[in-house]
């Protein structure tokens, strides 16, 4: 089935884990289970999209009925700055998780985990400007959502807390999201290293990178929708 | 594969620590379904018992009791059956309709998310889908016995929550009264749901991936049993509409945590917004709950009937309309609030359900014309299926009708319908699944005599407890009323002593399993004569569900053109080719 | 919400059904049997669109579960008889079992949505009338400013009476202070939801009386049966059954009078003025008058006594405890999150629209119902100007008209 | 389980052959399975647009237009982002139709969610606090309906209120709230 050797091997040489790869017994071969995979991991992303799309659906009801209100909260609390940064920052570790995959694709080990690597630390950096630059900030000031904003004697719109809270909720559950993705990646750089990843079995590398796509994707919305407009 | 995996699933192993941990650790499809018929069983005893207590308090409008007061002086106050002054939570005393509410909640969640909607397609399904397609496994067995365990832990909530208090908040927690409550606890049950939904997302995300890609050689789309067409129905209302549940209660819990806003009108947020959200995955669990009931009702109809269904097609699409349809019609939960175009975009909307249905139904009981319909257990549930699933549906349109909906709105007539539609529909069609296949998943005959005894008090209670509620309701009786007016009680009256009998009927049926497991004969490989493929295996099934990989030559209702007509169809197919290839010594 | 269409469905079906509506046999068996009584103009409208379903319903209901029964037993399994074959489909009769039941749903939709839109647009020249629930009551504000203080008893509850006039319309601003009410008339066939912090609107015309006014020209009295009843129809909590209240429907003169005498308390002494507002404005739900504890503090004996408070709850942190007096009362009233009594919950709303005797009234109430400040209480109701001016009006003396303590 | 294989299998060299020295444009053809393996070049350049299109967005956000429009701009760019993230990195153009339609599935109940809730939430009324519309102190008078006090404001107005009387501090900074630096 396999149509990847190389010229170096010998007959006798032990097979890489992904060279050796056995799909479950229920499975017809491993291509069918491969695609059962990605199906499954597509569904998911389904679950995800629809899981932030009350976020989404909560902003929508609040950005309807005040605009002037949010569009004054959006540019007032948050720093566009930041968040573009972040959104550079995710959208090359998207990247890099496309080229981890085709480096497994050419079974290039070194380039799955140097591409990996890569995507962790632009993961550890959006996390860190998140906590650093503007949740904490926003904790010492009581820009908290609902009853816990801190009234300090602005003029501001009726529905600021409000704005805070779907801002809180949904990029918190961002932030979650992309700490499942820092755990994922290493766990896939973990088996990249092992040699799990190979032209002939890489499905969870695929998935992951999935995942992270999606995640980026989340981030492609809440960017413009909370920070510009 | 030989060997090990030619023996039951359900052999015990060498020793008893292997056994249990063949179970606890099992990823064999249907080792889990057992082990969640198991969960939801229980799960129906507690909100069946929660059930009784709530028709036991409306036995009497109310009732006046003599209360001692501090100072020594007697007064006589209006309070529930289950009146016990002196309970005291948190230094105060527990008024007494916090009992009653608190049991028709619990009877609500745990019905809802602990049986109904696991029921049919974690359970049966679970057990069946697979065998069905011809298939070893589903997709992800580590996924399933996942989603059992997380339906495990969300149990544990639940029950946590009814321990360290109760939930008084109605199974819909609509807000503002579910965010500001005192009582009991309710964020406990709220998260019990949120976790319950993932195990829901997971079942459905295995069987969609199932179908798709691990149907027997030879099996096309239309090859498939009718049930699987209606578990994979359900299963993508699973996937697009549960997540929605999930952020819903997640931002509940943030309301009652954090105190959010977003639902909370004191803090200048949307109460209707939340039921949108609810509703969203609510009115959808609906069709989650319905359809594999369609399914069941399908299989029995053709194997009982021993007839090919008529208009498979029209059953099979139906489904997928329902599903596609479900996502449509949510706000007419809402018509007491909603705006005027919105309430008639929904009333138009929510029509469309009742096409794919009314298809349904007309086509099961053309399949009754020139059949040869064998009356056992099985077969009486699919026909009480049928007369109370149509008097649910057909109650359906006078609440999708403006008009009349004003009037009926939250009232018993609405409690009637769903009723109907849930237990007349689900609940008869769960039990007929289960004594289908019971000989197929427990190797054990059943007492046919006292099965058809139990089917038929069941069916009479059901009607007699719920039918006069479409009288209370038109004549105006409100929902969750722990009190109510004197001209109502002969109806409530009636009502109870249903539920009484309906509790008779079940309790025979518990004895009639249990005499099966303990002491039924054994079950022949294929008891009704069906045609797909579960009966081609043996009864109980093999550990990999077939000694060989089934190839599929036929379609799982074609009798008139398989069997020959002086076959019964209780010997086909003849003899098991797997059998044969097997005594030649031809493993794959 | 009276915007072009709107009002040229509402025209449509005014001329139409309604007027059919009106001529049809508003009391027959047949509704008393579903619905008991139609209390309001347009009740039998959506009755006859219920009756329409019925029919269709049980057109395809009875024959069908009579085909079910006799293929049943008529193809019931025999040994050695075979299935008959039969055609696996049939595309004409598919496609007719589809259709025909498409077309009357489309009947079904567009008759309950002109009904609808009928019983949704007030007419221009209704009365206005406010209705504030709460947990656990109506307050209903007449166009005078009055909430009416009669009361009486409903299943063994003591729950207000509200009265509307036959033959004309109102219309109901609906509101809520708390949580989700649903304001329910089954005999007139309203209902509608009531949103904290928002209004929804409903309108009515009562039908005939039920009521008329007793001898005293205070008290309504039934003429016949029970009357009509309000409930409330989303679960609100606690005591979401026992929110109902009687309905009287009057005549137009009669109701006239009804709302006069509800708006004069001068006639009524502080102690029974404060006895009837514990009660219409709900103070009775979580305040009980014997000692019986409650969801707040039982008003028995309290006056003069030392109230601990929870420091937690309270928004005035800095007092720990005060004593009941007059200056207590009227904070706990205005304000109820200042001081939170030990062991109960911030549940109480404030009451800002109490009129300068009424909150008198309420303090006089709570002392009357001390042992130590009872003779004071009665003593102030009996020699308080308003009261003894009413009383001198009516040619009687303070305690002709005080209720026997 | 059942079939984990007690020793390694060995390498079959008749299977077939593979250069190691192959070139980037060569990839695809030696891949396993009916893989496709996306080119650097096409997605080094997506993830140049994607960079653009970011820009883009910040760029919109800070012209002159109408809240609407700032919306309607924010939305359409991201979706074109999106849609390029789903088209090539997540490798959707080349995938089976199956996972598109996956895709397109949930963004149906998706849009139905959004679309219905708002067709009735935006078609009601302002939201009508029961509280009188109390301007905090020594503030502007509200510019338009929408900004009216709600509840939380008129606690946390009491509140200030209170500390100030107590002469207790009232805030952690007057000037501003948000994360941006002077």
């Amino acid at each position: 089935m396999s149509s990847i050797t190389t010229k170096d091997l010998t007959a006798d040489r032990d097979l890489l884990p992904w060279e050796a790869y056995v799909p479950g017994h229920h499975w017809r071969n491993a291509e069918d289970e491969a695609e059962g995979a990605k199906l499954g991991m597509w569904l998911f992303l389904s679950t995800e999209v629809l899981l932030f799309m009350g976020f989404f659906t909560a902003y929508a009801a609040f950005r309807m009925k005040f605009p002037g209100n949010w569009y004054e909260a959006a540019h007032y609390y948050l720093d566009w700055q930041i968040g573009a940064i972040n959104t550079c920052v995710l959208l090359l570790s998207s990247w890099t998780v496309v080229m981890a995959v085709r480096a497994a694709q050419l079974a290039k080990r070194r380039q799955i985990l140097v591409y990996l690597a890569i995507t962790n630390l632009c993961a550890l950096f959006f996390l860190a400007t998140k906590l650093i630059l503007e949740y904490w900030p926003k904790i010492q000031k009581g820009k908290l959502p609902g009853a816990n904003f801190a009234y300090t004697g602005e003029v501001q719109g009726a529905h600021d807390h409000i704005f805070l809270s779907v801002y809180w909720i949904s990029t918190a559950t961002h932030g979650f999201h992309v700490l499942v993705g820092v755990f994922l990646i290493s766990w896939c750089m973990i088996k990249a290293a092992k040699n799990h990843y190979g032209p002939k079995h890489y499905t969870s590398l695929e998935n992951v990178a999935l995942y992270w796509h999606l995640v980026d994707v989340i981030w492609i919305f809440l960017f413009p929708l909370l920070y510009l407009a | 594969m030989s060997g090990h995996h030619d023996v039951s699933y359900l052999a015990p192993k060498d020793t008893l620590w292997k056994t249990i941990w063949s179970w606890v650790y099992t990823v064999d499809h249907k080792k889990i379904g057992v082990m969640y018929l198991s969960a939801i069983l229980l799960a129906f005893f507690l909100g069946g018992v929660a059930a009784m207590a709530v028709r036991l308090e409306l036995w009497a409008p109310t009732q006046t009791v003599l209360e001692r007061a501090n100072d020594g002086t007697v007064t006589p106050v209006t309070r529930g059956v289950f009146l016990d002054p002196g309970i005291k939570e948190n230094g105060k005393e527990v008024p007494p309709n916090v009992w009653y509410n608190r049991a028709f909640t619990l009877h609500g969640a745990i019905m809802v998310f602990l049986f109904i909607i696991p029921s049919i397609p974690a359970a049966l399904g679970n057990i069946f889908l697979p065998i069905m397609l011809g298939a070893k496994d589903v997709a992800f067995p580590r996924l399933n016995l996942f989603s059992w365990y997380v339906y495990v832990f969300g149990g544990l909530f639940a029950i946590y929550s009814i321990l360290a208090g109760g939930v008084e908040t109605g199974w819909t927690f609509y807000t503002p009264y579910s965010t500001t409550t005192e009582w009991g606890a309710t964020t406990a049950m709220v998260l019990a749901a949120f976790i319950l939904g993932f195990s829901s997302i997971f079942t459905g995300m295995n069987f969609i991936v199932t179908v798709h890609k691990l149907r027997a050689p030879g099996m096309g789309w239309f090859d498939m049993p009718l049930f699987v067409w209606a578990v994979y129905a359900t299963a993508i209302i699973q996937v697009l509409a549960t997540p929605v549940l999930g952020i819903t209660l997640l931002m509940l819990v943030f309301e009652r945590l954090f105190k959010i806003g977003i639902f909370d009108p004191a803090l200048g947020g949307d109460a209707v917004l939340f039921q949108h959200f609810f509703w969203f995955y609510s009115h959808p669990a609906v069709y989650i709950m319905i359809l594999p009931g369609f399914g069941i009702a399908s299989e029995l109809i053709a194997v009982h009937c021993r007839k090919r269904l008529f208009g498979y097609k029209a059953i099979a699409f139906s489904s997928i309309a329902i599903a596609a349809i479900s996502f449509l019609v949510w706000g007419h939960h809402m018509f007491l609030s909603e705006t005027a175009a919105a309430n008639i975009v929904f009333s138009g909307l929510t029509f469309l359900v009742a096409i794919p249905t009314a298809i349904k139904v007309f086509n099961w009981l053309a399949t009754f014309y020139k059949a040869s319909i064998s009356w056992n257990t099985p077969m009486l549930y699919a026909a009480f299926f049928i007369f109370c699933f149509t008097i649910g549906g057909l109650t359906g349109p006078p609440l999708a009708t403006l008009a009349t909906d004003i009037h009926l709105h939250d009232t018993y007539f609405v409690v009637a319908h769903f009723h109907y539609v849930m237990m007349g529909g689900t609940v008869l069609a769960f039990m007929g699944g289960l004594h289908h296949w019971w000989p197929k998943f427990t190797g054990r005959m059943y007492n046919e005599f006292w099965a058809r005894v139990a089917s038929v008090i069941v069916f009479i209670a059901f009607n007699i407890t719920f039918f006069v509620q479409f009288f209370l309701g038109t004549q105006g009786m409100p929902r969750r009323y722990a009190t109510y007016d004197e001209h109502f009680q002969l109806l409530h009256q009636i009502s109870t002593a249903g539920a009484l009998l309906l509790l008779v009927g079940f309790l025979i049926h518990a004895a009639v399993f249990a005499q099966s497991l303990v002491a039924g004969a054994k079950a022949p490989k294929n008891p009704w004569g069906g045609l797909s493929l579960e009966w081609e295996t043996e009864s109980p099934p093999v550990e990999h569900n077939f000694h060989r990989e089934p190839v599929v030559t036929h379609g799982p209702y074609d009798y008139d053109t398989v069997v020959p007509a002086h076959v019964d169809p209780r010997d086909y197919p003849l003899p098991d080719p797997a059998e044969v290839r097997r005594v030649h010594g031809d493993h794959h | 919400m009276t915007s072009g269409w709107l009002s040229i469905l509402d025209n449509v079906a005014a001329q139409g059904l309604y007027a059919l509506a009106q001529t049809a046999e508003p009391e027959g068996w047949w509704t008393r049997l579903w619905f008991r009584h139609s209390g309001s103009t347009f009740a039998r409208s959506s009755d006859q669109v219920y009756d329409f379903i019925f029919w269709v319903s049980a057109a395809f209901f009875v024959p069908m579960m009579v085909l079910m029964v006799y293929w049943g037993i008529k193809y019931r399994r025999r040994a050695g008889v075979p299935a008959q074959p039969s055609p696996s489909h049939n595309t004409p009769l598919e496609i007719a079992w589809s259709v025909v039941p498409t077309l009357l749903m489309l009947v079904m939709f567009i008759w309950g949505f002109q009904v609808y839109i009928h019983k949704f647009v007030p007419p221009v020249d209704a009365e206005t009338v406010y209705v504030t629930a709460k947990k656990w009551d109506w307050e209903v504000t007449y166009p005078n400013g009055v909430t009416p203080r009669e009361r009486t008893k409903l299943t063994n509850m003591d729950r207000p009476v509200y009265a509307f006039p036959a033959g004309k319309p109102i219309k109901l601003v609906l509101t809520s202070t708390d949580v989700i009410h649903s304001f329910y008339i089954p005999d007139f066939r309203i209902k509608r939801d009531c949103l904290p912090n928002r209004y929804t609107t409903l309108w009515f015309e009562a039908k005939a009386p039920t009521h008329t006014l007793d001898d005293d020209g205070k008290t309504v009295k039934a003429i016949d049966g029970t009357g009509y009843f309000l409930w409330c129809a989303e679960y609100c909590g606690d005591f979401h059954s026992q929110m109902g209240a009687k309905i009287a429907v009057l005549s137009q003169a009669d109701y006239a009078k009804w709302l006069e005498t509800q708006q004069d308390t001068s006639g009524i002494d502080l102690v029974s003025l404060g006895e009837s507002l514990h009660k219409i404005q709900g103070c009775a739900t979580c305040h009980s008058v014997d000692g019986s504890k409650g969801t707040g503090p039982s008003w028995k004996n309290i006056w003069g006594q030392t109230h601990k408070f929870d420091l937690g709850k309270s928004s005035d942190k800095a007092a720990a405890s005060r004593v009941v007096d007059e200056n207590y009362i009227r904070d706990s009233v205005l304000t109820p999150g200042l001081n939170v009594v030990e062991g109960y919950p911030n549940q109480m709303p404030a009451y800002p629209n109490l009129k300068p005797r009424e909150m008198i009234a309420i303090i006089t109430y709570i002392q009357y119902l001390s042992d130590a400040g009872r003779s004071e209480a009665l003593n102030k109701a009996k020699t308080e100007k308003t009261f003894t001016d009413a009383a001198a009006k009516q040619g009687k003396k303070p305690e002709d008209l005080m209720k026997p303590r | 389980m059942a079939h984990a294989h007690d020793h390694k299998p060995k390498l079959d060299l008749d299977d077939g052959r593979f250069d190691p020295h192959e070139t980037l444009a060569s990839d695809e053809a030696h891949a396993g399975h009916h893989v496709h393996v996306a080119s650097f070049g096409l997605m080094f350049w997506v993830f140049a647009i994607l960079l653009v299109l970011t820009a883009l967005t910040v760029w919109t956000s800070r012209l002159p237009m109408s809240h609407t429009a700032h919306l309607v701009m924010a939305i359409v760019i991201a979706t074109v982002k999106a849609l390029l993230v789903a088209a090539f990195f997540m490798h959707l153009w080349w995938d089976k139709a199956l996972n598109t339609i996956v895709v397109s599935a949930t963004l149906f109940a998706a849009v139905l969610f959004v679309g219905l809730t708002l067709l009735d939430v935006n078609s009601r009324a302002l939201v009508t606090p029961m509280e009188k519309p109390e301007r905090i102190a020594g503030g502007v008078q509200p510019t338009n309906a929408e900004l009216t006090t709600s509840g939380a404001f008129e606690l946390s107005r009491r509140a200030a209120e209170e500390k100030k009387a107590k002469g207790l501090p009232i805030d952690h900074d007057t000037g501003h709230g948000g994360d941006k630096p002077h």
